[in-house]
């Protein structure tokens, strides 16, 4: 892939902190390479609402848990987790 | 679901209900709203049970987990493991649910009497309210 | 049974089930003819959910043992312990079953296709036949 | 308790024991004082079968596990265990 077209990311927000955004779902993009982490920084930024969310928050990517230093690719969905509380 | 894991050859059977509490911890709940990524729900409970079943290979395993609003002593989650023996049964019935809490990606918030709403926190207390500042664990 | 244990504070309920089982250590069993010493049978239950109790206060506790013959795949024993946390309640429902194995004077004796009776000895597999020499651990 | 009157005491035996013995229950006098142990005894030497008891089983003495040590008075129903197997 080249490194030099931007990656366009899902971001999926769940919970309160889909309550915090004020939406469940925004696009981002952002040149490659690119890190969960970075997308985290771009949403705080964009999205009003979003500065409230916490700097590391829990993320996953393509519906698996992903450290923030994890890398995306164009077309990820990246999702921002809320402490987990199920059962 | 004891039914769907029940086999000859397992001698003892471990089933878990959690279940919505309005005890002297909580507030006046009267329900929990239970929200989720539900494909990633999907995707986890795959997982999780895999690594159940590589620990306990000769265990059978069932869950379900109920989303959206669940009033106070209805169950939220059950989980159902068969196994030759005893002690295979609780290790995976629990491993199960531990996981459950650390991995599924699910939230609560709970409905009390008083009309508030409040996200419960990963410890099992309700300790962040909408309005105050996001904590992380 | 679970109706029985189950009040608004409580949380987390265990179920075990021990199931009558025809699996690879066995030999063709169809059945269990189970036996016991009933008056005491009450007694020790009495002690042994008290020693729970003691344990676990806030747990809810229910034991049901069958006796008589119960053929394979049908549950012999039914504990279900409800707690406001699950820990609780997996540690007492456990405690239960273990104390069930090592004070509950019950007995058992394996019914198998091939006509022939067996006792079962405590580790759970049936070595001595009624003419053997006993043994006693 | 006069401890030269003969304590009467019955013997229960139950599953495996309760088939070596052909019987599952049986009245010993013995005199006081005596042991739980005492009445084993007494058992594997009075009864045909009961040869084949191990010399040390499980014991309770009114509904209640006891040591061959204990004591046991007149009118105690003394009970012989095999191995337990419930559950």
């Amino acid at each position: 892939m080249d490194t030099a077209t931007p990656a366009r990311v899902r971001v999926l927000f769940f919970a309160r902190y889909a309550e915090l955004v004020g939406r469940s779902e925004v696009a981002v993009s952002l040149p490659l390479p690119a890190t969960v982490g970075d997308v985290v920084r771009r949403v705080r930024q964009d999205f009003p609402g979003a500065q409230a969310l916490p700097e590391r928050p829990l993320a996953a990517v393509n519906l698996k848990q992903a450290k923030l230093e994890a890398g995306v690719q164009d077309g990820d969905e990246v999702a921002l987790l809320p402490p987990i509380a199920g059962g | 679901m004891v039914a769907e894991v029940a086999q000859p050859a397992c001698g003892g059977t471990c089933l878990f209900l959690g279940t919505v509490r309005d005890g002297p911890d909580e507030h006046g709940v009267t329900a929990i709203e239970y929200s989720a990524y539900e494909a990633m729900v999907d995707a986890e409970f795959g997982r999780l049970l895999a690594d159940a079943r590589d620990r306990w290979p000769e265990a059978r395993i069932a869950v379900r987990h109920r989303l959206g609003t669940i009033p106070v002593g209805e169950a939220s989650i059950a989980i159902v493991a068969a196994a030759p023996h005893r002690a295979q049964a609780f290790e995976a019935c629990r491993y199960v649910i531990e996981g459950v809490k650390q991995r599924i990606p699910v939230w609560k918030k709970e409905l009390r009497v008083d009309g508030t709403e409040v996200w419960v926190d990963p410890s099992g207390r309700p300790t962040v309210r909408p309005s105050d500042h996001p904590s992380h664990v």
